[in-house]
């Protein structure tokens, strides 16, 4: 009688293996238009910072073959509009919140940590150290072993929620920096982040991003996310959160099967705001029509 | 039927039931789509799937060219100039296309009676103006409004007819002096603000078409100290909803350090006062 | 009267700035079918080993969103069957010839590079350093700058053939990487080879290629390749020949601008195996319209 | 007009003359291409672009069904499956599609008279074979071959009328017994060889359809020693013109150490011999 779509990443509990991609879902109050936001199994929310970061200059996002670039630059308000004006707001649903962290240097990190750790609705923290469009911090840290483990070290001191750790794609061996994540305490692993990539007016000969680069997400980047996230999960003995490029219930089998625990929709969420519950709901009917009691029953079972 | 006053915003399969050229290049779009057409007001606008493939991958905006609410129609007005648009253009009537709106902020309509509306329209501008148009009529009367059409030569001024069968007063303006007013349609403007010396502070604006022009339409109106001056802003969106903070817009933020922010195209506008824009 | 469409990249004199992506074109016999392989700046064949080499097993490619993924393998006749049967075929075509070579180890790389030393029509080799789809040496070197110096370094001493080295994707920084190939001795650089992913099917929960996980090209890559034919072309002296998801003239003006001096039409081929020769078009015409006596005004003049 | 003996494989621009579909889900598409129509001969298939977009990204290949030389016409006859195929079967006619063709080594038709001529159809496979029946009668007449096809149910057996207007023999199996012989249509295959005992060593056949239907016609053809057996194969196909090497199958090969080389169903088939198959 019906099967069991909950998942378990650390110590959150999820009703169904379906959280959003940071960056894709802002604060969740515009996406409350479209959906009750307690269908989700996590709601991840935007890159936040201990200051307000104004982001990058415009034009910051481009449309590329089944993707797109962007250069935000993690706009956001800060950690105390996300205490005392995001949080209440999120509260009203039953859904746990995870919490992108960023910062320009390792104190910023545990700061902002810190000062979550005990906020009520937050579940867990995603480290992103995997950003490509600031320029101090982030992706500097999530490309080697040792600044990921420093960056986990020092966030995992400072706080009791889930930690998990959002690696780069932009590495050549993400499987030694997933490792180091894990060693350094993190409980999880998400990805991929975006890949850095850059487009150009041939006409004008000028970058189409004020920021030069940015980072690619949709479907194009799929078939590298699903590598990844392969070779991830069969590596490391904690859950991971797969994402990149996964716009249906067909392209979440996909990463689940390929060791995910739980899956993201990320540019999805553009294209089509019922993105996320869609899949939610492909995910139930394709384990009800293969005979699968639950979502466990797949994980990682490709041949 | 009155029109529903809170937000329908959502995702639709709306049917196209026309799709005709106006004029070179330039092509009318009428979908139903109930929802969207009794709760849109001027200026808001919707995101259109071009494709249902993945290549495009981001819908299309487009500002609402009218609505009918007892229908359940909206139309879209639009220029052809890229992949999308080339994909929209040949949906035929009788296919479904995915919609998601209404979305944005739109024009704020005033609340002063015997206040003066002019409408500053630059090419396919003219769509949200011809929308504005209708509600500013049903609002004030048609009487109280001028609309100001620019474009480069006669055939790429729109709506001129639909407008002048609104009732409401029509000036045109073309580049190459082919019609009209000859010259930009800001040098019009200029003109007609000029006629009515003293009477600024009754004046209201509102204006989309291309950047340089709203940023002159904004210029102007500072200098001649109009009541107020709206403008329709366009930027690359991804999400059009809000979520992604692709589409910002320099706005100006006093209590802020630097004096300003960003702002989402998307949601807290496409209309903002150009007062508040920081021009570029 | 008329842009000057030539170009130089080491020694190889180019009519125009266009190859084609070794593995995307055979050895030009079947592409004769469809025009006069003269036409072409260059032509870059198929990986060659010593000995023949069977490659993978199947299915050996899978479609994806604007893209592919294959696993080839680097199936190709060997040494002996290039010089004997492919070389005086393509040596009726007023055409430079570029070779791709591959090997286990560096042993082999060096004796395929000195045996095609003297080969009339061979005008350059370029080192496959990057190739995702064998187990062992390949992209085994590439993805370490101290790797690849030293398939170059190997190389080049048997050789004086015009020497390029063609990059993976598949690394964290692959300046440092280009950097040692041009330190080692290498005239110029190709890249991008392809990305790694993987594709799955989700009903039979089955990888879609036997060899698990292949190389992605194709539009969907460019983003990437153009990010980094940026960021390597600004940082040596050496000519870049650049690729990766070009499909039409403007996409090539895209590499141009970047810093490429040749670009490689790859997956294109597939598509549309007129693509080299309506690029060369577009490229010459691109250059009229916008006023530009040659391809090397534009190299590298993006803003 | 005769046909043109030198191969015209290129890249083609062919107007789309007729769409219909045929059965549920099956589809004939007739194509002007005369280059094409006066080259191909039977087995060889054609690359259709099914999209203008970057998604799908591949073209699709599909067996010629039949030629029309003097109309400068083709027609493909195909099932909907996937993404494809759909966007192919959404063309209307009028439209033109960008065809890569002829493609490919098709049947080699024998050089003795007086053969017995044995066609094994499954599902689609009907498409290069309906092809091949032309071919046949006009080289050999009509009375010498007989066809045998196969499907799931009644509806499942493609082109039967259009085989029986050819004038050649033919007779249906179907898994489910609805009609004709009830069975697979190998079980059919071993039942007429066996009608034919002492004569084998006289009898070619030509086959078909799904690959696990022609490993069996190829184990029986092997076992009854018929004089020779040509299989159609398909795998996954990137360029369909042989330069990528991806589209291979093993063939026995025993000049090499390991008995068998990969040869490309693109270019050194779609037809091969089913003794040279390793069948897996
Ligand atoms: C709020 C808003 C309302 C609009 N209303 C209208 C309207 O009523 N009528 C009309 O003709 N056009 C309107 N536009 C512009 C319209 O969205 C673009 O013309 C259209 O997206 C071009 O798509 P394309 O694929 O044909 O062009 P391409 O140039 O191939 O598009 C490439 C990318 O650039 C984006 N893009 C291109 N031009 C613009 C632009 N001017 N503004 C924002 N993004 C752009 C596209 O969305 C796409 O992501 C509006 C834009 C915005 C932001
Ligand atoms: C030489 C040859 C001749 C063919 N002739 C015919 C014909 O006459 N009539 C007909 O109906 N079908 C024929 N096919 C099969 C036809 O090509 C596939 O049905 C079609 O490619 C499916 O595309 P899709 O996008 O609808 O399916 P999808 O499953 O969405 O396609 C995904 C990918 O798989 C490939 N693919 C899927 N099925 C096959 C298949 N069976 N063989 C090869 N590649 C496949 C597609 O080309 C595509 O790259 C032939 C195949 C080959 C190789
Ligand atoms: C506009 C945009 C903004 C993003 N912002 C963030 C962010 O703030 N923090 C983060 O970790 N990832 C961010 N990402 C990355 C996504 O969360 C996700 O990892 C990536 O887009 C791949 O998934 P997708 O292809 O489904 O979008 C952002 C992505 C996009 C497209
Ligand atoms: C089927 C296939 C086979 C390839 N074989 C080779 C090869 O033998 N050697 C090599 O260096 N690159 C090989 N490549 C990589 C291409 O040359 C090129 O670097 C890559 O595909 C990116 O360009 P594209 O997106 O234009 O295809 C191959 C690519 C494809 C798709
Ligand atoms: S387009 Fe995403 S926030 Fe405006
Ligand atoms: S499909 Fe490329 S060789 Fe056959």
């Amino acid at each position: 009688m019906g099967v069991d779509l909950s998942v378990e990443v650390g110590r959150i509990r999820m009703k169904n293996p379906v959280t959003v991609g940071s960056g894709t879902f802002g604060f969740g109050r515009e996406m409350a238009d479209f959906y009750d936001l307690s269908q989700l199994g996590a709601i991840t929310v935007k890159g936040t910072s201990l200051e307000p970061w104004q982001g990058n200059d415009y034009p910051r996002t481009v449309e590329t073959p089944s993707g797109m670039l962007n250069a935000i630059g993690l706009q956001n308000d800060g950690i105390d509009s996300l205490i005392n004006e995001k949080m209440p707001f999120l509260r009203q649903y039953d859904v746990p919140v995870i919490v992108n962290v960023v910062g320009h240097s390792l104190e910023e990190y545990i700061e902002v940590a810190s000062r979550l750790d005990k906020v009520e609705g937050i579940a867990g923290l995603e480290i992103n150290v995997s950003c490509p469009n600031v320029k101090e911090g982030c992706m500097v840290f999530g490309t080697t072993p040792q600044g990921t483990a420093e960056v986990v070290r020092g966030v995992r001191a400072a706080t009791g929620l889930t930690l998990i750790t959002k690696l780069s794609p932009n590495v050549t061996d993400i499987v030694s920096i997933a490792q180091a994540a894990v060693d350094a305490g993190s409980d999880a692993l998400s990805l991929i982040n975006t890949l850095m990539g850059t487009a150009i007016d041939p006409w004008a000969r000028k970058f189409r991003l004020a920021n030069v680069t940015g980072g690619l997400s949709g479907p194009a980047v799929k078939p590298v996310a699903l590598r990844m996230v392969y070779e991830v999960a069969r590596s490391v003995d904690v859950p991971v959160i797969g994402m990149g490029g996964i716009m249906t219930a067909g392209d979440a089998i996909e990463f689940i099967v390929a060791g995910a625990s739980a899956i993201a929709v990320g540019t999805a969420n553009f294209v089509n705001p019922m993105a996320a519950v869609e899949i939610i709901d492909g995910i139930e009917e394709y384990l009800t029509k293969m005979g699968f009691a639950s979502v466990d029953d797949i994980v990682g079972t490709v041949s | 039927m009155p029109k529903i006053p809170y937000s329908m915003k959502g995702i639709y399969d709306c049917e196209l039931i026309e799709q005709s050229e106006v004029s070179e290049g330039v092509w009318l779009a009428r979908l139903m789509g109930p929802q969207i057409a009794r709760s849109v007001t001027a200026g808001q606008f919707v995101n259109v799937q071009v494709s249902k493939c993945t290549d495009p991958l981001l819908r299309r905006p487009f500002s609402v060219h009218a609505a009918y609410p007892d229908e359940g129609a909206f139309s879209l007005l639009y220029v052809v100039i890229g992949r999308g648009t080339r994909l929209f253009q040949r949906i035929c009537a009788g296919e479904k296309i995915s919609v998601v709106g209404p979305l944005g902020t739109g024009f704020d309509l005033g609340d002063q009676p015997h206040t003066e509306h002019i409408v500053v329209a630059g090419g396919c501008g003219a769509a949200p103006l011809h929308f504005l148009c209708d509600a500013l009529c049903e609002k004030w009367g048609c009487e109280h409004i001028t609309v100001l059409a620019g474009g480069r030569s006669k055939e790429a001024v729109l709506c001129e007819d639909e407008f002048r069968s609104h009732g409401v007063d029509i000036e045109v303006a073309t580049d190459d002096a082919s019609y009209g007013y000859g010259g930009f349609v800001t040098g019009l403007l200029s003109e007609v603000i000029g006629q009515r010396k003293g009477n600024e502070s009754n004046i209201r604006i509102y204006s989309c078409g291309p950047h340089a022009m709203m940023r002159e339409v904004a210029r102007i109106c500072h200098e001649s100290k109009v009541a107020n001056c709206q403008v329709s802003l366009e930027n690359n969106m991804a999400c059009g909803i809000g979520v992604c903070t692709g589409c910002v817009q320099k706005i100006k933020a006093p209590h802020t350090q630097q004096g300003w922010e960003y702002k989402r195209v998307c949601k807290d506008g496409p209309v903002f006062n150009a007062e508040d824009v920081i021009w570029e």
